[in-house]
């Protein structure tokens, strides 16, 4: 992301901030598994506003220092030794997690709390080391400067991840849990058999140091077709997302939370981390248009087999692997033909800004989607009028949440839509806007159709459980947060144009905004759920051929999703995946 | 053709053959098995790549501590079977085998293709190994120019035993893993976990002592211990202890937080995380060493017992 | 010369004691094939490797690997033949 | 032919084994038990970069060395949650398997069943 090779054999000022991001929350999960009980709680929420200062202080340093944050681990330099860095991105990563893992933690108080008759509660102990855990290994992963380093990190990552899907520990969850992580573990073994074969061709594995060494060979491109695929495993990109929406579907609110909006963006990193900062030029064309291909179908399926959900939790899991995809659009766009390689600009901003946005805003959405089901007993979506009345906090949270994503200004998605949209004028690759385009257009879909049925009159349902009302405020926070952060000055970490969040909200762009919503209204009426609401509106013979047409295709991405959810259809994608970006590679040279 | 290569091409052609077996066996059983044999001629192949201590490490897992997970979970569910309209039809078993055999040809192409001058870091490790004064190249990049990796990998270890451990079902949280194992004094299981364990700890400690400057280590040493310990569990001479307990909540931590507290005072004394003052590095390596053999001792140990299955007082 | 008779003498009875465990009909025949061969085939190994072992201590060691295996292979021989008395000779 | 090329075939060989193991095995037992062939089989891929980067006075780069080691321990790992898992999900089903069907329901609400 930086073309400057920083100087490898000296930390910078403000590097051991670096290290105290790592160190800290596994001091806070060392620290609560010995003290158990209740103590459990109080440590991670003491290890958060630390967690908070620090990744603040970073973001600061960086400002400072202008170039990118080093550190040497141990004092020894790479190749020997391994170093931790910071650039623009892994800044912003960085940050955000800590946001969202603060706000997680809030909203997670009333759902893990000891309960005062015992000494110390299964789910509450796990559940606070796993997060901190998660937290420790994210920001590892947005630091580490060594392959391996990063592969133990990724590590850690899945192995906090797993047990928070099945924390409640019904059959089903437990299911999805060990699906996920047979299927992370394939990945894993991947990435680790590209790495031998670069540190075999290169002798190091540090990525500066291959940055400036990598060649276009065999055993090179073996390795970058291994570890790609093996990544995209573990962010769940189509068709390789069969583990995630009954794992992201089943964990409790907080978890989900956690694992949508934080844990699929580790692996997600490192594809970047890859593609654009060790081997920008040994992926080409091909490659980039392979990648975002996938991310397209990733939005169409995704997109689709949401709309078709009965449950709320499920629509969001499945409009995760929509969102997922779209993250890969920025590949294609950030190729420039004229060097063959990826450029860090605007389209990598745009990526990862949409990455942030979507941190923030899902696990807004997920946060609020848990305290429906807490208040109602059920998340079924038919079930779930009158609800706007009864839980206005939340419903607001999940609408927030929603517009955020679907790009409305001054949210971060639409700043990162737009400098996606630039980007493809720019690379003449108009196919791409399309797709962005259409990104937007099926999220506000299921934002509407959800929204239909929460704010339509009906008779105040139930309500068993109260939410204390701190946990909807950190959802409202988190999803204000994604609102708004198109506003913030981003040019000194990511590429981002000098004044273009400034842009007043005119009639001309909120005509802009608009259009997805309405076309979104339209795709939600036709290929959604809704029960006997909509068979009871009278409409004219063609409206219904079209609507019947709609159903007909909704079903059959449907079926084609689960034959591609299967075990087997999966893994052979997988392997098909390593051939193709081969062969595209090896085309490419 | 040298008698050294004939033995190395036989071994290969008889671990291909092992792993063939394994994937084919009709039986679970059979199949872990025919693991153990696969864990344990690799352990030979790893001696004749000049890693004695990845050899140890490989007897020890492979051949060891998985074995005995596999079987331990094949004798549980013998029971299970899966239902033939599972099994995936010919074609999709024929395109699996196809694809997995086009990645053996590209990992094979990959190694045959890598650079003839090979890129190696033997010599520079070798140079800066006075800076620990460890005889063992292979603990210095471990604990001296990879910590990092480590420390990271005892954290792991610790975060799956929260897994297993979060598997419990609420109302035994805090209790004794796994089943109690009944006593028969005079079996011969309990006769060996008599006899065995003083001679284990002996050669768990030695291991890890002589790690400092010839193969061995912390994870070999801490793995024969864990073995001892298993063993003296399952001849119902000892129960497992319940998971609440303080201490072996302490022994569980001992490692990554001496690791840590020593990494944290390099970067207090103004050097780096995780680097050891020249004087004190050995004493302080072999101090996180010794504390990790007791971690992965207990680790492993629980790892192998399971979730929590009974409350205490019961 | 003691090296090369040893170790050869412990080849043939490896190749008994693995043919044993191939060929005889049931459990407690191939028990008895595998211990009796493997602990006097692993004791000529040991024998025959003494003249090249690091001075008293690795010579010792050796030894302290035959009878650890002696041992270990004696009552692990025993379990599995209790075993075999409590539920039958099945295989 | 050099030891380090017998071995790395070797080490292809048994990872392509593993994949094919646990694509096509339905028993999520013997996915494990394949994937840590494929895992092993990728480990000695490590123990033949090592063995081709000797130099006199090290009969292998110990750097690859090191690496396999944590990543012996990060496999055990894996394999004792992934078991741990299947054995609860045998216990709370009675079956072990990794097929979709059940996990259609995952996300209900015991209110409902």
């Amino acid at each position: 992301m930086s073309p400057q090779v920083t100087t490898l054999d000296a930390a910078t000022a403000g590097g051991f901030l670096l290290v105290l991001s790592v160190v800290v929350p596994v001091v806070g999960v060392l620290l609560a598994f010995a003290t158990g009980g209740r103590q459990v709680e109080r440590i991670a929420l003491m290890i958060m506003p630390m967690g908070l200062a620090i990744a603040a202080s970073i973001a600061v340093a960086k400002l400072e220092t202008g170039g990118p944050l080093a550190y040497l681990l141990g004092g020894w330099a790479p190749p020997l030794g391994v170093a931790l860095r910071a650039d623009g991105p892994s800044v912003v990563m960085i940050s955000i997690t800590a946001v969202v893992i603060c706000a997680i933690g809030v909203f997670a108080r009333a759902d893990f709390r000891t309960p005062a008759a015992s000494v110390e509660a299964r789910a509450p102990f796990a559940f606070w080391i796993l997060l901190l855990a998660i937290w420790g290994a994210l920001n590892m992963v947005f630091l580490g400067g060594d392959l391996f380093t990063l592969y133990v990190a990724l590590e850690l990552l899945t192995f906090s991840a797993v047990p928070l899907v099945s924390l409640d520990g019904r059959s089903e969850t437990l299911q999805a849990a060990l699906r996920y992580l047979l299927f992370a573990l394939l990945g894993s073994v991947l990435y680790l058999a590209g790495t031998v074969l670069l540190y075999g061709s290169y002798g190091t594995l540090d990525t500066v140091l291959l940055a400036g060494q990598v060649r276009a060979e065999p055993p090179t491109l073996v390795a970058i077709a291994l570890m790609t695929v093996g990544l995209l495993a573990k962010t769940a990109l189509f068709p390789l997302h069969l583990w995630l929406p009954p794992a992201h579907a089943g964990a409790p609110a907080a978890a989900s939370a956690v694992l949508s909006g934080l844990v699929v963006k580790g692996s997600f990193f490192l594809v970047i981390r890859l593609w654009f900062d060790v081997m920008p030029g040994l992926t080409g064309y091909t490659g980039a248009q392979l990648l975002a291909a996938m991310g397209a179908a990733a939005i169409l399926f995704g997109s689709v087999v949401a709309l078709r959900q009965e449950r709320l939790k499920l629509l969001v899991a499945y409009s995760t692997v929509a969102q997922i995809g779209y993250l890969f659009l920025m590949f294609p766009l950030a190729f420039s033909p004229v060097t063959g390689q990826l450029q860090s600009g605007g389209a990598l901003a745009g990526g990862i800004l949409q990455a942030i946005s979507h941190a923030s805003a899902k696990a807004a959405m997920f946060m609020s989607a848990g305290s429906i089901y807490a208040t109602l007993g059920h998340d079924r979506i038919v079930g779930l009028g009158g609800l706007g009345r009864v839980l206005p906090l939340s419903v607001l949270a999940f609408a927030l949440g929603g517009v955020a994503l679907i790009g409305l200004p001054p949210s971060g998605a639409y700043l990162a839509k737009e400098l996606l949209l630039q980007a493809a004028v720019e690379t003449q690759q108009w196919w791409w806007a399309i797709v962005v385009q259409a990104g937007g257009v099926f999220t506000s879909s299921y934002l509407v159709l959800v929204l239909a049925h929460a704010l339509v009159p009906a008779e105040a349902p139930k309500m068993p459980v109260r939410v204390p009302r701190v946990a909807d405020a950190a959802a409202l926070a988190l999803a204000l947060c994604s609102l708004l952060l198109g506003l913030f000055p981003w040019e000194a970490y990511l590429s981002v144009p000098h004044g273009r969040p400034a842009k007043t909200i005119d009639f001309g762009s909120l005509a802009d905004a608009l259009w997805p919503i309405l076309v979104g209204g339209v795709l939600a009426i036709l290929l959604g759920r809704w029960g006997t609401r909509l068979a009871r509106v009278p409409c004219g013979k063609g409206v219904a051929a079209i609507r019947r047409s709609a159903f007909i295709l909704g079903s059959m991405l449907e079926r084609v999703d689960d034959i591609a959810g299967q075990w087997t259809a999966a893994c052979l994608s997988l392997l098909v995946l390593v051939v193709l970006f081969g062969a595209a590679m090896l085309a490419g040279r | 053709m040298t008698t050294a290569l004939m033995f190395d091409v036989g071994l290969a052609m008889l671990i291909v053959a092992v792993a063939s077996w394994t994937t084919a066996a009709r039986e679970a059983f059979a199949a872990v098995i025919g693991f153990v044999v696969y864990g344990l001629l690799l352990a030979l192949v790893w001696v004749r790549l000049d890693a004695v201590d990845v050899a140890l490490t490989e007897a020890a897992i492979g051949g060891g501590l998985t074995g005995t997970l596999l079987l331990g979970a094949a004798a549980r569910l013998r029971a299970s079977e899966v239902p033939a309209s599972e099994r995936p039809g010919a074609m999709l078993r024929f395109a699996a085998a196809l694809l997995s055999a086009a990645v053996t040809a590209a990992l094979t192409t990959a190694v045959l293709l890598l650079p003839d001058d090979t890129p190696t870091l033997a010599q520079p490790a070798a140079d800066k190994a006075a800076a620990t004064g460890l005889g063992n190249p292979v603990t210095n990049v471990l604990m001296a120019f990879r910590a990092m990796d480590t420390l990271l990998e005892k954290v792991v270890l610790l975060l799956a035993l929260v897994g297993v451990w979060s598997l419990a079902v609420d109302h035994v949280w805090g209790g004794r893993p796994g089943p109690r194992y009944p006593v028969e004094p005079h079996g011969a299981l309990a006769f060996l976990a008599r006899l065995l364990p003083p001679v284990g700890i002996v050669v768990g400690i030695y291991i890890l002592w002589v790690g400092a400057d010839h193969p061995g280590g912390a994870f070999q040493g801490g793995t024969i211990l864990a073995a001892m310990w298993v063993l003296v569990m399952m001849a119902g001479l000892s129960d497992a202890p319940p998971v609440g307990n303080r201490l072996l909540r302490l022994a569980l931590l001992a490692g990554p937080a001496v690791f840590l507290i020593v990494g944290l005072g390099g970067l207090g004394l103004g050097e780096a995380f995780l680097a050891y003052p020249v004087a004190y590095a050995k004493p302080l390596i072999l101090a996180i060493e010794f504390a990790m053999t007791l971690t992965i001792g207990a680790t492993l140990g629980l790892l192998l017992a399971g979730p929590p299955k009974r409350r205490v007082g019961r | 010369m003691l090296t090369v008779v040893a170790v050869t003498a412990a080849c043939f009875f490896f190749l008994a004691g693995t043919v044993g465990l191939l060929r005889f009909p049931d459990t407690l025949t191939r028990l008895h094939a595998l211990t009796k061969a493997d602990n006097l085939g692993l004791g000529l190994v040991v024998l025959g490797l003494l003249p090249y072992a690091q001075g008293l201590l690795g010579s010792l060691k050796m030894i302290a690997v035959w009878l650890l295996v002696l041992m270990s292979s004696a009552i692990i021989s025993q379990l599995i033949a209790s075993v075999v008395r409590r539920e039958g000779p099945q295989a | 032919m050099s030891t380090a090329i017998v071995f790395g075939l070797c080490a292809a060989g048994a990872a392509g084994l593993g994949l094919y193991g646990l694509i096509a095995d339905p028993h999520p037992l013997r996915k494990i038990l394949a994937f840590n062939v494929l895992g092993t089989g990728v480990f000695l891929l490590f123990g033949v970069v090592a063995r081709r980067g000797a130099v006199p006075g090290l009969g292998a780069d110990p750097i690859p060395l090191a690496l396999v080691i944590t990543g012996m321990v990060v496999a055990f790992s894996a394999t004792a949650v992934a078991i741990a898992l299947l054995l609860q999900l045998f216990q709370a089903t009675g079956a072990a398997t990794l097929r979709a069907d059940a996990s259609a329901d995952a996300g209900t609400d015991p209110a409902d069943t």
